[in-house]
């Protein structure tokens, strides 16, 4: 254990030692907990930029050490892991910036710092994890902080019920997962992601057995990254502070998904038909969500599905193109990273300086007065809806490039493109431009620094995120790929901005109104009505058969009362009759022992 | 006079001292906390094998002699029983009426379960566990809440049926050994087993397994266990549901595991129906449960599930992770029963729409709640985790590998698998209706715990901790003892 | 003992046994019942056990009788009015009855050892049978322990009948 | 016709089915004890008659026969001490010796 060695373990732990100090030294004041916090989220970064110079290294602790079973918790320095690092703690220690301002008189502070460092912990032991036991024990951990950083304000009846809906869905996803897991272990035999590297023949010997056991991881990460069936939390999850949107919704803990299939991109290549349906998933996702989007009145709720959208995309390259250097895939949740953040720093800033007040119609004119907050939060629309020379436009065109060779899917992912541009300029017109619809509106200001610097750093890092960063994430260079998804993609990018532009200039009030998307498909309705179907009837059901099993039980006890009745009748009172009966038994005895 | 004999004699001595008047609250909680040490005391100077052996000469001819000896398995079950104890007794409120007679039994249920871990001899094994059945009853039905003579006796008839159904198993057993290998010491009738008779150990094997069964609410023979846990005081429920349902675990895995492999064999589809049905009949029983209690006692029997499906993998693996489940879910479940009672100072019935908002008025028990059911649903970082874990590894390792028809066992570990779900959906519903929303009006007055209540809950979860966060020190005293039990 | 006389003696006692059943007034049974007692002393005469001849006439014809005449009279019973008849009690104790002598009668004839004659009894020339010495010697030499309890038992009796015949004690 | 053991029997089994039938008929418990006697007086002519017919070895009926029956004879004389003394209880408590007015003991 060499010193450097020693650097990945201190930006594993130092998170949870935050976490674990404020929550039980530091509950009462405040302020140092916000402080504490936000250093340690300084150190983590700082450990991540030199982590990032460092060669890949892999040091690992014996967990659980049997015979048949070895798990260990270890930590992998390797190129994947470096970069996401960069992106976990440097968009983490803005968001713990941004929000010692934005929690200011929040009178649970320190809950929510120790939480989040709690989170920043078990999002850093997914991205280091070296086997797949280790990542499914950070995965649940994601899982419950996420769960905690919803239920933050828990006195709002509707922040409980997101919180359970996040957790319940994830565990839905953990439950595939683990199985997913259990079928690779039970043939590979190991859990590390080398060993099951190395053991891709015996793997392969049951492709069909591959196939399920891939899809089924898969079905963890549709769980985390909220892909189609498993993604009605992401919107609800927006209860939480959008800090935690920010950081966990938009940035890190979503994209442990992507993060995940980037680790087992080998396995992945070797079943196409697991990659294909993986590919499809994600494009089914991205449109559905994009199909919202354009809907949503809530900023964050807009924001939420644009995630949702962008994820969806992220899915569908890693099914197209499996690439262990992260691919098209890890190149767009690298950039993807920076322009989110940003957009769901600035709709922060925006509800902060409005008095909560989320909803796009009533906003309006920001731009007259939050003068940096609307430029940033134009630089982070132009990134998203991919205009050319920013972040979004280039890893945009490696994931269109990358679907040109699957036409359905190119054609669902230029769709997405161009709804992506059409609602995220509706947002910045109805929200930014335009006169004041609401009188908050009117006296809207800048907020203080150290929530404006993050939005000014991350604008920074959105324009330059895509420059020459393609080739970090490819691992063979496509020789000279075609230019007409390039072309493709400026014009969806035109084609939407100019539509939302003519259909929302100057309006006051939604143009078109279409149900279906507004109300999210009925998706919640549905899923609603198949738990209360299923889970809630067997669950009365059962209550009523163990009712049943517990009434024979008290039968028991029955039986011997009513054998007791029945003997209680031969005691009929009449002295005749019982030697009446004595003399039958005499009878009866010398007819059985003499004439028998 | 090893250490050990002390262990188990010191509760039921205490209880005997408390009964004829001893300071009854002072006086149990010095014997749990010395239980404690001696325990921790002997588990430091563990070395391995079967230690701290004593023999006291009964009925010699008939072979009945009182041994105590304690392999890892047994030294864990111990600690667990030690912790409860400690917990238990501390958490107990006020008792108005007939204080040193509670107290008493409330240590002879902890004396009966520490003796029952810590004898060799099969007699006394059993001899000790119906010490703890009398003091159940008593305490439910004297002290207890709700309809409690109906849960007493329902719970003392059933076990005893149970116990008698065990019996004619162990009587079986001892039986089935040919005329001059009949012992009751458990450590030479392990080293004898190859002499029992392959064809009989089915016929065996089923006595126990419906014995140990009942003892430990496996599916069909569950009835008794939420109406007694629901009615009991809140140390009762915890000694219960936490220690002496081990019991009946720890006795499978000494006496039926390794003793009757075939005997397995024969009954392992069985087993996996009644543990399927465990996990996930129990577990919708458990969602549509209305009282926190009620849905605590059902939860508990849900659990059993996982360890049924530890030891049904038979392999070192399943079997080890079931005995570390074993410590995990008597733990937590004795926290969450031990803050189940203090809130029941509030409502008495406990129901979810009578309760609301509590964490706004008792933040630390809004936490230490949050936690142990989260310990309880198996998150990471708890001893449950852990050790579910290696059961469902173990279960799954036991069926055939790179197929996608899987085998009855790796179908159970699916359903095992779905009930985490289950657990978790139940376990958060109540954790919202109770802890989260705005405070009811019945919940104004109320404060966070005394810090009784308060250490005694973080006792337990500390120790469900040390066991999630670095399971290799339970797993130390309890690898080798399995893999001395059933082979590598 | 010719069996004329076994005849004639039998012959009464059963019917007397038969009035005793059959009679209304209960002194009229108890008074067939004595002649009853003594027909049956007259048969154990002809069975040579003439002590028990006379203890049967001493205590069951005189003393029991004596009792049941005495306590018929303290209770002032009458003769019994018609009472319904219930046909099904009647005919099924008859039938038991019945059914018991037919059993009886069934046993006997297939019991040849009975159908032997008395054999004759070895005297000294000139004594007559001293059945009273023979019986009291085996009364005092095999069955000492049933004679005590027979004596205590008596003697309980007596206290119990006191007992249960003394007014309440208000 | 000479007389045999089966002669005695036969009369005191006849006997004890008229006393048995007298126990089963007559309502009035007094008759019923009666009867009773009867019964008992029946197995004690049988007990004679096989003493009488068991002659031993020195030629003299079997006594222990004859013991038996003084024994019941005493027994005999208790118990009808002892059953009045009941009856006329039962008289002074209900008025009646009708049999079936007295079913205190009825479920």
């Amino acid at each position: 254990m060499n010193n450097n060695d020693i650097i990945p373990w201190f930006i594993l732990l130092n998170p949870l030692i935050t976490a674990v100090l404020i929550l039980f030294v530091f509950r009462k004041n405040h302020g140092t907990a916000a402080t504490v916090s936000t250093m340690s989220a300084f150190f983590g970064l700082v450990g991540s930029l030199c982590a990032f110079t460092l060669a890949p290294t892999h040091t690992f602790v014996r967990w659980i050490d049997m015979p048949g079973l070895q798990i260990p918790i270890g930590v992998q320095l390797d190129h994947l892991s470096q970069l996401m690092l960069l992106v976990v703690t440097g968009i983490g220690f803005l968001v713990h910036l941004y929000s010692t301002v934005y929690m200011e008189h929040d009178e649970s502070k320190s809950r929510f710092f120790g939480h989040l460092s709690l989170f920043m912990f078990s999002m850093l032991g997914i991205v280091l994890a070296d086997n797949f036991a280790m990542m499914f024990i950070f995965w649940e951990l994601v899982g419950v902080s996420s769960y905690l950083l919803i239920g933050h304000w828990f006195t709002r009846d509707a922040a409980g019920k997101a919180a359970n809906k996040a957790f319940m869905m994830n565990r839905i996803g953990d439950f595939g997962f683990m199985l997913g897991i259990l079928m690779l272990w039970s043939t590979a035999g190991t859990v590390t992601f080398k060993g099951l590297e190395a053991a891709t023949g015996t793997l392969t010997t049951n492709p069909m057995f591959l196939t399920a056991a891939i899809l089924l991881v898969f079905c963890g990460a549709m769980g985390k990254s909220a892909q189609f069936p498993l993604h009605t939390w992401l919107p609800d999850a927006m209860e939480g502070p959008t800090p935690v949107s920010a950081l966990i919704h938009a940035a890190t803990m979503v994209a442990a998904g992507v993060f995940m299939l980037a680790r087992i991109a080998f396995l992945i290549g070797l079943s196409p038909a697991a990659a294909l349906i993986i590919a499809w998933i994600g494009a089914i996702t991205s449109i559905l969500a994009a199909l919202m989007a354009t809907q949503q009145d809530d900023i964050k709720r807009i924001l939420a599905y644009s995630t949702l959208s962008q994820l969806g995309y992220m899915v569908m390259a890693i099914g197209l193109a499996p690439d262990p250097n992260g691919g098209p895939a890890m190149f767009h949740l690298f950039t993807h990273a920076f322009f989110k953040a940003l957009l769901f720093l600035g709709a922060g800033a925006v509800i902060h300086a409005l008095h909560h007040e989320q909803n796009i119609w009533k906003m309006g004119g920001l731009s007259k007065h939050m003068r940096v907050t609307s430029i940033t939060f134009l630089i982070g629309t132009l990134a998203l809806t991919g205009c050319p020379g920013l972040a979004g436009f280039f890893s945009k065109d490696a994931i269109l490039l990358a679907a040109w060779s699957n036409k359905p899917l190119f054609f669902i992912a230029w769709s997405t493109a161009f709804l992506t541009a059409f609602y995220m300029t509706r947002l910045y017109i109805v929200a930014f431009t335009g006169k004041e619809r609401s009188e908050a509106a009117h006296h809207g200001h800048d907020c203080p620094a150290p929530m404006t610097i993050p939005l000014v750093i991350l604008a920074i890092l959105a324009v330059c995120a895509g420059w020459k960063t393609e080739s970090y994430f490819m691992s063979h260079h496509a020789e000279h790929a075609s230019h007409i998804p390039m072309l493709l993609a400026i014009c969806a990018f035109m084609f939407g901005t100019f539509a939302a532009m003519t259909l929302y200039k100057g309006k006051d009030k939604e143009p078109l109104s279409l149900p279906l998307f507004r109300n999210k498909f009925y998706l919640d309705e549905i899923y609603g009505a198949i738990v209360a179907g299923t889970q809630d009837v067997l669950a009365y059901i059962a209550a009523k058969i163990d009712s049943l099993i517990s009434g024979i039980v008290r039968l028991a006890g029955m039986a011997a009362w009513g054998v007791g009745f029945l003997f209680r009748l031969l005691q009929f009172g009449n002295v005749q009759g019982y030697s009446f009966v004595f003399g039958l038994g005499v009878v009866w005895l010398i007819w059985f022992v003499v004439f028998k | 006079m090893t250490v050990l004999n002390f262990i188990v004699l010191l509760p039921i001595l205490n209880a005997i001292a408390i009964a004829c008047g001893a300071p009854a609250r002072k006086s149990a909680l010095l014997s749990a906390w010395t239980q404690l040490a001696l325990t921790i005391v002997a588990m430091v100077g563990y070395r391995g094998g079967f230690a701290y052996g004593s023999t006291w000469a009964v009925a010699p001819e008939w072979g009945l002699n009182l041994t105590f000896g304690v392999d890892g398995l047994a030294l864990v079950m111990l600690l667990l029983t030690a912790i409860v104890t400690v917990a238990a007794v501390w958490v107990t409120p006020k008792i108005e009426k007939r204080e040193n007679l509670f107290y008493a039994c409330v240590l002879l249920i902890s004396g009966g379960a520490a003796g029952a871990f810590a004898s060799v001899d099969m007699f006394f094994f059993y001899a000790f566990h119906e010490l703890a059945l009398i003091p159940t009853f008593l305490l439910i039905g004297i002290w207890g809440q709700g309809e409690r003579q109906v849960a007493a006796w329902k719970i003392t008839i059933y076990l005893a049926v149970g116990s008698m159904i065990l019996l004619v198993g162990l009587a079986k057993l001892y039986l089935a050994f040919p005329e001059g290998a009949r012992t009751f010491d458990m450590i030479e009738m392990t080293k004898a087993r190859h002499l029992i008779p392959a064809a009989e150990q089915g016929g065996i094997y089923i006595w126990l397994l419906v014995g140990f069964g009942v003892l430990i609410s496996l599916f069909p023979f569950h009835s008794w266990a939420a109406p007694a846990y629901a009615a009991a005081p809140t140390p009762a429920a915890m000694l219960h549901a936490g220690v002496l349902k081990k019991f009946g675990l720890y006795g499978l895995i000494r006496i039926a595991v390794p003793m009757l492999p075939e005997g397995a064999k024969v009954w392992m589809n069985l087993l996996l129906v009644l543990l399927v049905a465990n996990i996930l009949y129990i577990g919708l029983v458990t969602i549509a449960q209305k009282k926190l209690d009620w849905m605590l006692g059902y939860s508990s029997v849900m659990h059993m599930g996982y360890i049924f499906l530890g030891i049904a993998a038979g392999n070192a693996i399943g079997i080890t992770g079931a005995s570390l489940l074993m410590l995990g879910h008597g733990l937590s479940i004795a926290a969450l029963f031990a803050m189940c009672g203090y809130l029941r100072q509030t409502s008495p019935s406990l129901a979810f729409t009578s309760l609301g908002g509590i964490a706004k008025k008792a933040p630390f028990l809004g936490y230490a709640f949050g936690m142990a059911a989260f310990a309880s649903i198996g998150l990471p970082g708890f001893a449950n985790f852990a050790s579910e874990a290696m059961v469902f590894f173990g279960a799954f390792k036991a069926g055939p590998a790179a197929t996608l028809d899987f085998s009855s066992i790796q179908i159970a570990t699916v359903c095992g698998l779905w009930g985490v779900v289950i657990s978790a959906v139940y376990m958060l519903r109540a954790y919202r209706q109770i802890f989260q929303g705005e405070p009811q009006a019945n919940v104004a007055t109320f404060k966070d715990p005394a810090c009784s209540v308060k250490w005694s809950v973080i006792l337990l979860l500390a120790a469900l901790m040390v066991g999630g966060l670095w399971p290799k020190s339970m797993l130390n005293f309890i690898q080798p003892s399995v893999e001395a039990l059933i082979g590598k | 003992m010719n069996p004329i006389l076994f005849y004639l003696f039998s012959i009464l006692m059963l019917g007397f046994g038969i009035a005793v059943v059959a009679n209304r007034s209960p002194v009229a049974s108890a008074m067939s019942l004595v002649v009853s007692f003594f027909c049956l002393a007259a048969l154990y005469v002809g069975l040579d056990a003439y002590f028990l001849a006379s203890i049967q006439v001493v205590v069951y014809a005189g003393a029991v009788m004596v009792l049941f005449l005495f306590i018929i009279m303290l209770l002032d019973l009458k003769a019994e009015q018609r009472r319904k008849f219930n046909k099904l009690a009647i005919g099924g104790g008859a039938l038991v009855a019945l059914a018991f002598a037919a059993q009886l009668l069934g046993v006997l004839g297939g019991h040849p050892r009975g159908d032997k004659p008395f054999p004759e009894l070895k005297l000294p020339i000139g004594e007559s049978l001293n059945d009273l010495q023979h019986v009291g010697e085996t009364l005092f030499s095999l069955h000492t322990l049933p004679f005590q309890i027979i004596g205590v038992l008596i003697l309980v009796a007596t206290i119990g009948v006191i007992v249960i015949s003394k007014r309440e004690l208000k | 016709m000479t007389l045999t053991l089966n002669h005695y029997l036969l009369v005191s089994g006849l006997l004890f089915s008229i006393g048995f039938a007298g126990v089963l008929l007559r309502r009035n418990i007094i008759i019923i004890f009666m009867c009773l006697e009867l019964m008992l007086n029946a197995a004690n002519l049988s007990l004679v008659a096989f003493s009488r017919f068991n002659v031993g070895a020195d030629g003299l009926p079997n006594f222990n026969a004859q013991v038996l029956t003084f024994f019941i004879i005493t027994v005999a004389a208790a118990e009808v001490a002892v059953g009045l003394a009941i009856i006329v209880a039962l008289y002074r408590a209900r008025q009646t010796t009708h049999v079936e007015d007295i079913t205190t003991l009825k479920f």
